[in-house]
């Protein structure tokens, strides 16, 4: 169990070896706290929407699969969306038009399509979790770097009542060095290509090692 | 032809849920947004003129900066108006403060995302306090050198809430 | 003259790629060489102008006056994900060059956020239909701007010899991080 | 009661075109358009590795 989950994280982790997911990723990374309130959304939306089409799987014909599952995604997002928007209004009004574009996320449909429709409900959920952990992850790591280099401090604070801050490192001797590029679309791609080419590092060098092991 | 009948059922069933599910989560979500929305809206206009009552006025004329005027129980009035500024894709919006005789006493911005170091420093509270407060409609509000775009549209914002205050006085 | 400077801040300034991520997933896979670039532009655009056209008259008089707003992500994605089968279904029917060029693109753009972005614009920022009609051909005409000059790009990066780890979508970011540079020069032209 | 209705006839709509779609045989000549994009896994792309794999699927 703990294999695959690893595996899920760093070796497919599906924002930065799939490329899955790119345009919420690069836009909502600018601030820590917009990060995990996406990650957790998604996560929502992706853990929910592997149950009710593995649950629906044996009756949905060939046919009409994708139909079924962009009617279950869509209701799925729009319903995530009025709760924030009720209860979460802060981190409503900093993710906007994000929240309603996580509809046509390439994750979710994919792993409807390519896992929720052939297993049954309970490792499609745990599926749903482990996708959704890895795309947080790979947000937050993003995020915490962008929002470090743009401002030189990472706080982050209850999406509840904005004013209570939970957690939060800043450093005020770098404050004078800080790079607002990085929280530009400039920086966002750059600080993603660091890290892509990073991960794409660790595959070749897994791969290089199968490939002795099977010589020897 | 009997399992394309029952998928096309099904998926009717789905879509009938699909709405049903929506229609119920919005009957309990919408009253809480309105709700937000009000008392975030009195929030504001109490920071101007605090433990005064409201009421929303519209004797001005509509044009695309005015959002809406209050009038503020025999106090003075506060006009709340937006415009894009150099990120046109968030608006500047800028809640004003008048007394009786139509001088600016306050002013706050709700929502601005301007550059940071050159749009927003249109913001900061002292430039805000020596250039838009204790203003009357016939003096001249300058602009701040490095954020032309920012301060042009608080200008225009500042005359469209100057004019609408003089109709409405 | 408001017209003129909407479409060309949707081409220049606030590009769509470049300024707001969006589009991104198909921008990095389909932008290999400038004949699929142009394909993709093109249905991209075909389909943006139709479904917003199609959202829009859906929004305003179906969803407004029942007073039900909240169903209009649904109905966004459903009216593109028709739209986008029905002109496959044409396109198959009356012309096979056509379907040559921009059939392996159809499908895929129900899931591609730019479609999606400009249909909810059109409505967030109020637009008339005019503006709509205009914002609804500028985004995508901007969309296919940066993918043709990007696939030019992507064509002579191919030869380049980039390390190891940076080929494919990491040297691509790299160049889409410098366009978005020179993009953003353009801020002030408007 | 009348969004139920309405979402019902969009999805409605939506699955004839889909259906309709699918049934109308593609031209001459470009069945196996195939396009050498690899680096997305946009799953309802036909290009995609899944559909290499579930060619019988379809």
């Amino acid at each position: 169990m703990w294999r695959n989950f690893k595996d899920s994280f760093i070796k497919d982790n599906p924002v930065f070896s799939m490329f899955l997911g790119l345009c919420s990723v690069l836009a909502i990374s600018t601030t820590f706290n917009n990060a995990v309130g996406m990650g957790l959304c998604v996560t929502i939306v992706l853990i929910f929407s592997n149950v009710i089409i593995s649950l629906l799987r044996k009756l949905i014909s060939n046919e009409i699969r994708i139909p079924v599952y962009i009617v279950v995604i869509a209701s799925l997002v729009t319903i995530v969306e009025m709760l924030v928007h009720a209860y979460a209004p802060s981190l409503y009004r900093s993710l906007g038009v994000f929240l309603s574009l996580v509809v046509v996320n390439c994750i979710i449909l994919g792993r409807a399509e390519a896992f929720a429709s052939k297993n049954d409900v309970f490792s499609s959920a745990a599926d749903g979790f482990g996708m959704g952990m890895a795309y947080t992850f790979a947000l937050v790591l993003i995020s915490v770097v962008r929002e470090f280099l743009a401002n030189g401090s990472v706080i982050f604070y209850d999406p509840f009542d904005p004013e209570k801050v939970i957690f939060g490192f800043a450093f005020e001797s770098l404050k004078p060095y800080t790079m607002p590029l990085a929280a530009s679309s400039v920086g966002a791609f750059l600080v993603f290509a660091c890290f892509a080419a990073f991960f794409a590092m660790l595959k070749n060098r897994a791969a290089d090692k199968e490939k002795e092991a099977d010589k020897q | 032809m009997k399992k394309a009948m029952l998928s096309v059922l099904l998926l009717a069933l789905v879509a009938a849920l699909a709405g049903a599910a929506i229609t119920y989560v919005n009957g309990i979500t919408e009253p809480v947004i309105e709700e937000n929305v009000a008392n975030e809206e009195r929030e504001n206009l109490l920071k101007m003129f605090p433990d005064g009552e409201f009421i929303e006025l519209d004797g001005y004329t509509m044009n695309d900066c005015i959002l809406s005027v209050y009038e503020a129980k025999d106090r003075g009035y506060v006009v709340k108006a937006a415009a894009y500024g150099y990120n046109t894709s968030t608006p500047i919006i800028v809640l004003i403060g008048f007394d009786k005789d139509g001088k600016t006493i306050g002013i706050s911005a709700l929502q601005q995302q301007e550059t940071s170091g050159y749009g927003a420093r249109c913001f900061e509270k002292i430039f805000m306090e020596d250039t838009y407060v204790n203003k009357t409609a016939d003096d001249k509000i300058d602009t701040l050198s490095g954020a032309t775009r920012t301060s042009s549209a608080m200008q225009k914002i500042m005359e469209a809430a100057f004019e609408a205050v003089s109709e409405v006085r | 003259m408001k017209l003129l400077s909407l479409a060309l801040a949707a081409i220049l300034v606030n590009n769509v790629v470049l300024t707001k991520y969006l589009g991104l997933c198909p921008f990095f896979g389909v932008s290999r060489n400038f004949r699929s670039a142009i394909g993709m532009g093109l249905a991209v655009t075909f389909v943006i102008f139709g479904a917003s056209l199609i959202t829009y008259f859906l929004y305003y008089l179906i969803l407004l006056p029942n007073g039900m707003e909240y169903l209009r992500l649904i109905t966004f994605i459903l009216v593109i994900a028709s739209f986008v089968q029905l002109t496959e279904m044409f396109i198959k029917k009356y012309s096979a060059s056509l379907y040559k060029t921009l059939g392996i693109y159809l499908p895929l753009i129900t899931t591609n956020c730019v479609v999606l972005y400009v249909a909810q614009e059109n409505i967030t920022m109020k637009y008339t239909l005019l503006e709509t009609c205009v914002n609804s051909l500028a985004v995508p005409a901007g969309y296919m701007l940066v993918l043709v000059l990007f696939a030019c790009m992507r064509e002579r990066l191919e030869g380049a010899d980039t390390p190891r780890a940076w080929k494919g979508v990491p040297i691509a970011l790299i160049t889409a991080a410098l366009m978005a540079m020179a993009f953003s020069g353009l801020a002030g032209i408007i | 009661m009348k969004a139920v209705i309405y979402v019902v006839i969009l999805v409605g709509v939506y699955a004839l075109a889909y259906i309709l779609n699918h049934r109308t045989k593609k031209p001459a000549g470009c069945e196996n358009l195939r396009e050498e994009c690899s680096s997305c896994h946009i799953v309802s792309c036909p290009a995609n590795a899944v559909y290499e794999g579930g060619k019988d699927r379809d």
